[in-house]
């Protein structure tokens, strides 16, 4: 059938948050005040009308499954398709397959079981809020057996080194894939592949000791392939590393970015907590500010990111920071250019500061 | 499938008081603390409860509240078996009519907890703003060995004339009910909630329907029949916050008092949680010029102005200069800018043009704003 | 939320032929197949074709069809924003009544559609036993640019008479709807599928609710109207097996057509799979005394006896030395020992004394025997 | 609160199912036709009320998940509380138990956030079918810190050689814990512990590196435990060999015993597969057998339990086996004393006899 079935492979995704990816993996990190960097991918595949989502995953599971539970919250939950977490759990002494081959020859049920003819293939890094609906007429149309998601950027920013560029040619089709700084044009490591070409490309890869699906899979074999390209031109960022993590955390305090990745389409799907409205006391001072529901708020907070439950005590203040999931910053406390993972604890009278560059992170259940 | 108890939750009424609130709502779907419906708090009570069966009888403007109420997700009332239930009035060939009173909507509803052939029937109603463990009153029931108990609480001596008032016995034994007495024997006023043995109150349902002169109403006329009839009937006491949101004014303050601190109702207690359908709009934002204070704003809203003393739904927007105080703002209500709004309940999807002034202080009650009004003013 | 398509499931008749089998229950409730009930395979058909939207229209004795319906869950349609809703007639504070006619059903849940603001209505009915993709139909309906497309089965010539035929050019353009003819032009019956771009259709249902003299029919009213209108409808051929199960003789036929093997209808399907609620109940026991043949027996049965031919549903007991041939059992029936049983229908629960002889062959329909046949045998 | 909370703990649960359990754990082992040996312990928690249910996994757990799915068919499929797999994904280096005790250190939060006092444990070879309700009263009023699952028998069985012995004093109190192979009296190792006595004990046995929750926790400790008993007299066996596992396969063919296990009590819930009624055609010739739905049958079955989806030709003769899911046994095969794992194909006119202390065991996914 003409329709899609969702893979977000996060087998060649490193833990490149740090201190926030030691108990985690990058997907689950918490990102704009109550997401995790997975939900801008899950949204847009079930958005895209997808209905059934495999995740690949090899280690640092445990807080994706927490974060994902039943499916549930994704509309995800069904009886037949629904969401799969994925981790190696494989005992066949046969088997051969390296690197994310072993994920794809070790779940092939999942790809046979499926009526879809086409698999969307993701990570987690790429933020953006949308659906693919586009991309996929585009490769119905094209008949292609691989599309490519692009983006074009003005400015080259350090997350944007590690990603590869495409050179375009007529109705987008992919005439190369470089590393080339000066080409704006880039992979987003989002693609459309058909699922018996992906099917044959993994015994290809399998036969031959490969180790990385894309790489060896589909780029080296990109003369043998149809390959074109969809260029998305909404709002999007690449988080990749703890700068990029921060700055565009902050970043969205900028009204237009604010705008444009919440409201220029249907809303991203989280978990659902159930947080009472924020609450701000008679003392609370707040300014440029992304808070989210459960908050309770006494003291000065600006240019800054709350995610859910965070409390604020009087006298404490808050200056470009990133406070996770239900820290509790006591009286008198000032905090700027920090990042607090969540639980954590800052009893009063404390100052933290970090630079923009370099923020103060603080890992997660920590009291201090 | 046996179930121990079953809920029975009336939210039919029509709240004729709230005016404008509830012209094309059912009260208990009024939206309520920034977040809620006002059903959500006994939804969230049976949850908290563990009581998993629960009948929902809806009939004025069911739309809204059979929405909201959908399949039961948020409360975990989502079951195969049991779960929530919504009870319509039945149309049947001949045609259908509302339920006549609290006492014929569960009559005209037994097949309905037949099926689960319960030891005891919770009956209570979705107009009330309270957090309640109605586990703890059955096992009050069941220790007191009681046909029936009825939910108290203390009312100031001067208030009790309003109420219907249970005489008991010091051990919470009912002798008597008196329903708005002008000199009452007591101050413990009925809740309007009721644990009934299912077969007792089965019987008495039967008989109230045969009788023509009966207003078929718990209050009225089931609970005198028991008493009547020499069964054992308790009070069971609650202490904490209890508010029947009858009217504008009382509506409106039992919003702002979720802005108190000391009350014993609060909407970030971890043990009971008050649930609710969530929107999954994105955090809020407040930008560099807004001022915000003594205030419960919801996700997916927008302040460029200052909030004072007030309550905000989801996705609300208040632009630069505007001034929005002491007021109850439904959700995507948008405020343009320049504008001073106090003592205002604006409802849903409510735009208001830059410049307006709302001023609620000079009436009795805090005004309600629909678009009709905003129409008119332009 | 904006939804593709919206479908709407009429399920309110009565199924007066079916005599004893709709006494209490509504006909798309009537057990079929050894497992399902017969709305299971409308039911399954949308899930089947992604339309996750889905109005079920009950009014007959609905008790046991919205409790087989539930949340929707073993189609898939539990969902949190839509899935399956069941819209029951509205009870107005002045009273209820019936739907008039399929065209009123669907006119009176106009609001339930609305809030979906849908491209298409499909509009179904949960009487039939078929296994169809709705959303190829749609795709047709959309190559077409068809204003309403009508879904037809070849039926033989002389059968057309009993039919509402259309008429159509040879690109399936309907230009003349001929209820029951006489001398049909055509052998092209509709099924009462129908698909309607919502903004048309509404319309219709506008103005036909208006006039007093319509029957409000979708057949008979709406869709005339719209090709006097000259608007684009167009037919949908539909080949594979479809049955009216309308009377007992084609509810027994139907059932009796599983245990053909070169039929298209096939609960073995993997790609296609009918849904129903499952009851968990243990694998079946056939025991030594037994002999199967030709049948289909659903888990939780224990066969002692001898079977041939026949259908049996969940937990049926057949005795030691009895004999059931051409049967359909329904849901716990229990059958004695040294009984006879022949092209008999047995109604749930009931239970057969040792050596009772039914035989349905003297009869021209096959007999259908509830607790009260029984009770009078003895 | 006076209310349970369920551990199925699978971490000193050995694969003995060799064939079988190559692939999956002992728990996820079909049984009887249509259920995995997990669902008797799970449907027994959810008939005693039990809203939260943890799973204790070590390898092989893939199948498990698959099983279990969101918990939905054990009505686990809960916003507050539900069905947790909880495999290993840990990563914190100061980490230093062992054996269980590291689920039970790394899954502390499990316990702290339910409002349960108390923790219903259990593994997956006692099967019977029954609410514990009794249990917990006499748990309860008993105010007992442990109260041990037993069941008495009459003939010593070799699955019951590896059951601890329970000696009883008045009112159930449990005098010892003995090897004892004379004592009729078997620890079921299903029991009810308070839970801030399993929070200590777990400490305990942290601080002393032990790595056995039950052996070193609780039994070492039965001098400073108020430890009583409870006797189950329903119906029950264990399984925990492959002997074993085809033994009582097979004796649910004893029309007492189908009674007993399946009727006595309301349903075992487990997997919904949603298979159609069991198609005898008309040269089935089927005796003394349990079968599945989905099954299609057109030749002759003795003896013999056929789980769902299986296919037997006409002409083939299968008796005293036992047969799994979706297996197809083709024109004229014979076999006898067999075990078919699931998916195996047994091409036509082919002949396979085992014994019965010895069936014939053929690994899932075969054609043969």
């Amino acid at each position: 059938m003409n329709t899609m079935m969702g893979l977000i492979n996060l087998e060649h995704e490193h833990d490149f948050l740090e201190e926030l990816t030691y108990f985690r993996c990058g997907a689950a990190a918490p990102f704009a005040g109550r997401y995790r960097l997975i939900d801008f991918t899950l949204s847009n595949m079930v958005k895209s009308g997808i209905e059934e989502v495999a995740v690949f995953t090899n280690h640092k599971y445990r807080s994706l499954m927490d974060h994902v539970g039943t499916g549930a919250d994704w509309e995800l939950a069904r009886r037949h398709g629904g969401l799969f977490i994925l981790p190696p759990d494989w005992n066949d002494p046969t088997d051969i397959s390296r690197g994310d081959l072993r994920h794809f020859h070790n779940n092939r049920d999942y790809f046979h079981r499926s009526k879809a003819d086409h698999v969307l293939i993701s990570g987690s890094q790429f933020i953006a809020n949308t659906s693919l609906d586009e991309a996929f007429s585009h490769h119905l149309h094209t008949d292609a057996d691989v599309t490519l998601i692009t983006v074009e950027v003005d400015e080259q920013l350090p997350e944007h080194m590690s990603q590869l560029r495409v050179e375009k040619g007529e109705d987008g089709k992919v005439l190369a894939l470089t590393n080339d700084q000066t080409n704006g044009t880039l992979f987003t490591n989002v693609y459309i592949i058909k699922k018996e070409v992906l099917l044959r490309l993994v015994d290809q890869c399998i036969a031959f000791h490969k180790d990385h699906f894309f790489f060896h899979g589909v780029k080296e074999n990109m003369d043998d392939l149809h390959m074109t390209s969809w260029n998305y031109d909404g709002f999007s960022l690449f988080v990749n590393s703890v700068e990029s993590f921060y700055r565009h955390n902050i970043n969205l305090l900028d009204p237009d970015a604010y705008q444009r990745l919440f409201f220029d389409n249907e809303y991203v799907r989280t978990k659902i907590s159930n947080e009472p409205p924020v609450k701000y006391r008679t003392t609370a001072d707040v300014k440029d500010t992304l808070l989210a529901n459960g908050c309770v708020i006494d003291g000065s907070v600006e240019n800054s990111v709350l995610f859910r439950g965070v409390k604020v005590k009087k006298g404490a203040v808050v200056k470009n920071s990133i406070i996770m999931q239900r820290c509790t910053i006591e009286d008198g406390v000032h905090l700027e250019n920090v990042v607090l993972d969540k639980d954590v604890s800052i009893s009063g009278g404390q100052t933290f500061i970090g630079s923009s560059e370099k923020p103060f992170v603080v890992a997660k259940r920590k009291t201090i | 499938m046996k179930k121990r108890c079953v809920g029975m939750l009336l939210a039919g009424g029509e709240g004729k008081r709230l005016g404008l609130l509830t012209k094309n709502l059912a009260k208990p779907a009024v939206p309520f603390g920034g977040k809620y419906r006002i059903i959500d708090f006994t939804l969230s009570n049976c949850s908290n409860s563990g009581i998993y069966t629960v009948g929902v009888l809806t009939q004025y403007s069911p739309l809204e509240l059979n929405k909201h109420i959908g399949i039961g997700k948020p409360w975990d009332l989502d079951r195969q078996s049991d779960g929530v239930t919504i009870l319509s009035p039945y149309t049947a060939k001949e045609g259908g009519s509302w339920y006549q009173g609290t006492a014929d909507a569960i009559y005209r509803n037994i097949h309905y907890i037949d099926q689960y052939d319960p030891e005891y029937v919770l009956v209570i109603s979705g107009d009330h703003i309270y957090q309640m463990d109605y586990d703890a009153m059955i096992r009050h029931h069941e220790e007191k060995a009681s046909d029936a108990t009825i939910s108290v609480i203390e009312v100031p001596w001067e208030e009790a004339p309003r109420f219907g008032i249970l005489n008991t016995k010091d051990n919470l034994e009912i002798y008597e009910f008196d329903e708005k007495p002008a000199e009452p024997k007591s101050n413990l006023a009925s809740m309007g909630i009721y644990v009934f043995n299912w077969r007792t109150l089965r019987e008495y349902l039967l008989e109230d329907a045969a009788k023509s002169d009966s207003d078929h109403d718990f209050g009225k006329d089931v609970i005198p029949a028991m008493l009547n009839d020499e069964k054992r009937l308790y009070a069971y006491r609650y202490e904490g916050y209890w508010k029947d949101v009858g009217t504008i004014q009382s509506y409106w303050e039992a919003n702002m008092d979720l802005l108190e601190e000391d009350l014993s109702v609060s909407l970030n207690n971890k043990s009971w949680r008050t649930y609710s359908q969530d929107t999954n709009f994105p955090p809020q934002f407040i930008d560099s010029a807004a001022e915000v204070e003594n205030s419960l704003i919801n996700s997916g809203s927008w302040i460029s102005g200052t909030v004072k003393n007030s309550i905000l739904f989801e996705c609300i927007h208040v632009g630069r200069s505007s001034h929005v105080n002491e007021s109850i703002l439904h959700p995507h209500v948008k405020v343009g800018s320049g504008c001073e709004i106090t003592r205002a309940i604006i409802m849903e999807n409510v735009v208001i043009p830059d410049g307006t002034v709302i001023d609620g202080t000079t009436e009795p009650e805090p005004v309600v704003i629909d678009s009709a009004y905003i129409a008119q003013l332009t």
